[in-house]
């Protein structure tokens, strides 16, 4: 991190502006330490509490890590903070003695100010192999002929707009479900829920009478029970048929009930 | 062929000679120089001695060379039936076989013997296991093997008895493949477990309807812990090596008599129960019931 | 050993003891026939006996009514008896199912008294000379699942044909539905399973909406 | 479950009902019988209400043997029909309390030892009839058969071994009809119910 050794070596810069800087550079370091503090505590924790660390803790964690990230690029690009672009970090004394307060400022990772080690911490530019196959893909690109890289060009957008319709035929599909998904009356009816209670509950729709096939009426006592539960004003003569009658038509009832009965009693509950 | 084996014998013998002489050499290699080749000239010595034994068994070897020319080859290969294959394997602490071979020889060999005087006795004696009398003079019928039957045969038989006797229901479990496990319903009485081994019945056990059909817990009531008993003298009573399926079918028949356990008294006392049990043996012949104190 | 008590006596005491399920906590919904499918899937991937794979039944259920001749409406005793078609050796069923309770907003089930027994299949001539009354029957068929004490059945409601001498045959659906069902039978007093019962009844949503139903409501509409 | 025989034993003129049970624990403790507890049966009777139309009868009884069941027997003018069901039954019957009413005079009990000798259970019940004793109840119970017609011979020889004279050389009315069924429980509580009856309509003491 560049948050120590610092030098500036804009000396043109007016005491407000310094002042600015000073208390920009404050507020990043304090967002920077944040960062590493809770980059630092889910470590620990995936590396010491993997057996009891539940899925939405670590989503959290990761959560206020993307958040502090926001902030800080937010921070960066702020009017207030000034261009650090256009600032230079110049360090003044190499030596490769080790540095005790370096190593405590920087936790133990770097413990001398050397020669080897600057170049890597304090570079702003491309490695130097990096910056000459830059350059050279640069040249070709240069000395590239027109047609030629019209015609690339346009490959490649083919390719894109190829991709782009893919993605948005997905998104598309997936929204239409989503949608679908979202609206609950297409998977169940209301209708039909209160049609199956009151049918199994009090017997709506079921009662032999109700049947408008007046065919199934006979071979079934059901004439009587033609009252549900909860109507009591049913017409009381039928379930005053005289008793001679009564054991007929109850005979007749299910009668497949009664076959059942039959072949029930045959298998004897302790038999083989 | 007395030709054959003297020059065989005559082969044998030089090999063991030069065998013999061969081992010499190497003694003589490996002792190397000892004191009695004295002090001077002792390596002119050693090599006398070593190029002497090295004559001889030169020697030798032209004798085994000889004596094999005279040998004739056998005609054809030899048929060595299953011992052929101990040539593939060549360890002999891995074989261990040799000494199983002489154990079951000498075991075949006893077992015939003692058979021979037993057949004489019992002969004498006139006992027979079964009713039956099979006159020795007879030619003997093919001997059937009673424990390594096909299972057709087996479910044949099953299906025969099944067939016998109307009110005796079978199922047949087979938990290892040759060897049925049959549960007989007889009629509303009891049930009986029955395990094969091949053609001879291996176990039997009698239970209630209601219990359960396992093979080793034991009925929970007294009566059919009885006739289990009996069932088990019975089953080695008409045991027969030589008619194995009869032996099954004539057990079958007794067992078909339980059907009265409850309802028959005792043939000799008269009583239906005898220290509260019915009647629960039934005469080997006869099949009559009889009280276990009363037969 | 002591000599047995009554049966009466015992039947008090696990009374006294509130060790007798006689409350029935229940939710039901419905769900598209062509949605059950998904329904099923997932149900088992939420219940207990997933690798048993669902429990199909087949089951016909008769709807009794014990009334007296004077139209009296306080003496009415509604009495169930069900008895599995696919297996003819299983015992029956006898069910009294009291009053749907749904008691106040708070609550999150509906309750109603319910009194479940095994019987033998001499039931329904019983019930019948018992003064009895067939008030309706149906047919269920579905799948079972369990979740810990919560019992959820997927079911299709089969109206008895004109062949009431055979009920495999000639049944007609009532509607292009199943009836899903949520039910835990517990002793009186133990509300914490109803609160169980909604936490399951959440996952479910939305392709099934499980709910207390009002039953004096529903007589009304149509 | 086997066969059983329930009959009723005769208390004579000099003897009281406990020392009946005496002797027959003397007797049956000296052919080797071994005591396995104690037995109970009981039964209540329900009678419908006259707004259910004609007049109906609900048994229901309890036996100590099957101790998670109820059985009930239903009486109409024509038909009896038994149901066995869980214990739950009786709750049931507490709800139908506006269709059918007890009668509490009339509940009949027979309790007493259980003893097991060989593969036979005997039972020796003192009967009470709405706490009033009314007699001596023997049931003999064979386990290991379940068709009647075949072991009754056996049961009376053991029965007359064990009640004299007084054992009975016909069965039970009731098993008559049923010599050739199988034999399950229920067929017990009908006798038991047979009894029952008998004894409530006896004054007295059932000799």
């Amino acid at each position: 991190m560049i948050d120590v050794l610092v030098t500036l070596g804009n000396t043109m810069q007016q005491a407000r502006d310094e002042k600015q800087l000073e208390s920009a550079l404050d507020a990043i370091i304090q967002r920077v330490n944040d960062l590493k503090t809770s980059i630092s505590s889910m470590i620990y924790k995936i590396e010491n509490e993997y057996e009891t660390l539940s899925w939405p803790t670590f989503l959290d964690n990761f959560a206020l890590i993307s958040g502090q990230l926001t902030s800080l690029s937010k921070l960066l690009s702020h009017d207030k903070c000034p261009t650090l672009r256009n600032l230079t970090v110049l360090p003044l004394l190499l030596s490769p003695e080790r540095d005790d307060q370096l190593a405590q400022l920087t936790e133990g990772r770097v413990t001398t100010f050397a020669h080897d080690l600057v170049p890597d911490y304090l570079r702003t530019k491309l490695e130097p192999s990096a910056e000459s196959k830059m350059l050279n893909l640069e040249h070709k690109a240069a000395t590239l002929a027109y047609e030629n890289a019209q015609k690339q060009v346009a490959a490649y957008q083919k390719v894109v707009s190829h991709v782009w319709d893919i993605v948005n035929k997905a998104r598309e599909e997936w929204e239409v479900e989503s949608s679908a998904r979202g609206s609950t009356q297409q998977n169940s009816s209301v209708a039909d829920t209160h049609l199956l209670v009151a049918a199994v509950g009090m017997g709506k729709g079921l009662k032999m009478v109700n049947n408008p096939n007046n065919q199934t009426n006979q071979g079934n006592s059901m004439i009587v029970g033609s009252q549900g539960p909860g109507r009591p004003s049913g017409p009381p003569g039928q379930s005053n048929l005289p008793p001679s009658t009564q054991p007929m038509t109850m005979n007749k009832a299910p009668s497949a009930i009664k076959t059942n009965i039959k072949s029930a009693t045959q298998i004897h509950p302790y038999g083989r | 062929m007395e030709r054959d084996l003297d020059q065989l014998y005559t082969a044998l013998n030089a090999i063991k000679v030069l065998r013999s002489n061969v081992g010499s050499v190497f003694e003589t290699v490996s002792n190397g120089l000892r004191a009695d080749h004295g002090e001077e000239g002792k390596e002119n010595k050693f090599m006398l001695e070593l190029q002497d034994v090295l004559t001889t068994v030169n020697n030798n070897l032209r004798d085994v060379e000889t004596a094999a020319a005279n040998l004739t080859p056998p005609p054809g290969p030899f048929n060595l039936g299953n011992t052929a294959y101990l040539s593939q394997e060549t360890t002999q602490e891995r074989q261990a076989l040799y000494g199983q071979l002489v154990n079951s020889y000498k075991w075949t060999d006893k077992i015939r013997e003692y058979s021979t005087l037993a057949g004489n006795i019992l002969a004498t004696n006139s006992f027979n296991k079964t009713y039956k009398t099979f006159s020795t003079t007879k030619r003997r019928k093919t001997q059937t093997s009673n424990h390594n039957v096909p299972p057709e045969v087996i479910e044949n038989l099953i299906t025969g008895i099944d067939r016998l006797f109307p009110d005796v229901t079978i199922n047949a479990t087979r938990p290892f493949v040759p060897n049925p496990v049959i549960q007989a319903s007889l009629g509303r009485v009891l049930k009986a477990i029955i395990a094969f081994k091949g053609l001879m019945i291996e176990w039997v056990i009698v239970k209630a309807h209601s219990e359960s059909s396992d093979l080793w817990t034991e009925s929970r009531y007294k009566v059919f812990r009885k006739v289990t008993e009996n069932c088990h003298a019975a089953m080695c009573h008409f045991y027969s090596p030589t008619m194995p399926d009869l032996a099954v079918r004539s057990f079958m028949h007794w067992f078909h008599s339980y059907n009265t356990l409850f309802s028959c008294s005792c043939k000799r006392c008269g009583n239906h129960l005898h220290s509260n049990l019915p009647p629960t043996w039934r005469d080997l012949r006869t099949l009559e019931p009889y009280h276990e104190e009363c037969k | 050993m002591t000599s047995p008590g009554s049966a009466v006596d015992s039947l008090s005491a696990a009374i006294k003891c509130n060790i007798i399920p006689n409350q029935e906590y229940l939710l039901q919904g419905s769900v598209l026939d062509q949605y059950v499918e998904v329904l099923l899937h997932r149900l088992r991937g939420l219940c207990d006996n997933v690798d048993s794979g669902p429990e199909s039944f087949n089951d016909h259920e008769l709807c009794f009514t014990l009334r007296g001749n004077t139209p009296n409406s306080s003496m009415v005793l509604p009495l169930r008896v069900r008895r599995a078609l696919d297996v003819p050796d299983a015992p029956w069923q006898l069910r009294y199912v009291g009053q749907h309770e749904l008691g106040d907003k708070n609550r999150p089930t509906a309750v109603r008294s319910s009194i479940d027994m095994a019987c033998s299949s001499t039931i329904v001539e019983f019930l019948t000379e018992l003064g009895c009354r067939v008030d309706f029957e149906y047919i269920a068929r579905g799948y079972m699942f369990r979740k810990g004490r919560m019992k959820i059945t997927v079911s299709k409601i089969f109206k008895m044909g004109s062949m009431a001498s055979k009920p495999n045959e000639s049944v007609e659906p009532i509607s292009q539905s199943y009836l899903v069902e949520l039910s835990v039978l517990a002793p009186s007093g133990q509300d914490a399973i109803a609160e169980d019962m909604r936490i399951f009844a959440e996952q479910l949503k939305p392709l099934v909406q499980l709910e207390k139903i009002d039953y004096k409501r529903l007589a009304h509409i149509q | 479950m086997g066969v059983t025989v329930v009959q009723n034993f005769p208390i004579t003129e000099n003897r009281t009902g406990p020392s009946t049970i005496e002797l027959l624990t003397k007797r049956i403790s000296a052919l080797g019988a071994i005591q396995q507890g104690h037995f109970l049966v009981d039964c209540e009777t329900y009678t419908s209400v006259p707004q259910l139309g004609n007049p109906r009868t609900v048994h229901i009884l309890h036996n100590s043997e099957q101790p998670a069941t109820v059985f009930s027997i239903l009486e109409t003018e024509n038909k009896t029909i038994p149901l066995a069901t869980d214990g739950l039954f009786d709750l049931l019957m507490i709800k139908m309390a506006n269709f059918y009413t007890s009668k509490k005079q009339t509940k009949a009990e027979s309790k007493g030892p259980r003893y097991e000798i060989g593969d036979f259970l005997v039972k020796l019940g003192t009967v009470t009839v709405s706490q009033n004793f009314k007699g001596v109840l023997v049931e003999v119970e064979y386990r290991p058969c379940v068709v009647p017609a075949m072991c009754w011979e056996l049961m009376r020889e053991f029965l007359q071994g064990f009640l004299g004279s007084t054992a009975q050389s016909a069965p039970p009315l009731y098993l008559q009809n049923r010599m050739q069924d199988i034999y399950s429980p229920i067929d017990t509580i009908h006798q038991y119910l047979e009894q029952f009856t008998i004894y409530r309509k006896a004054p007295g003491l059932r000799t």
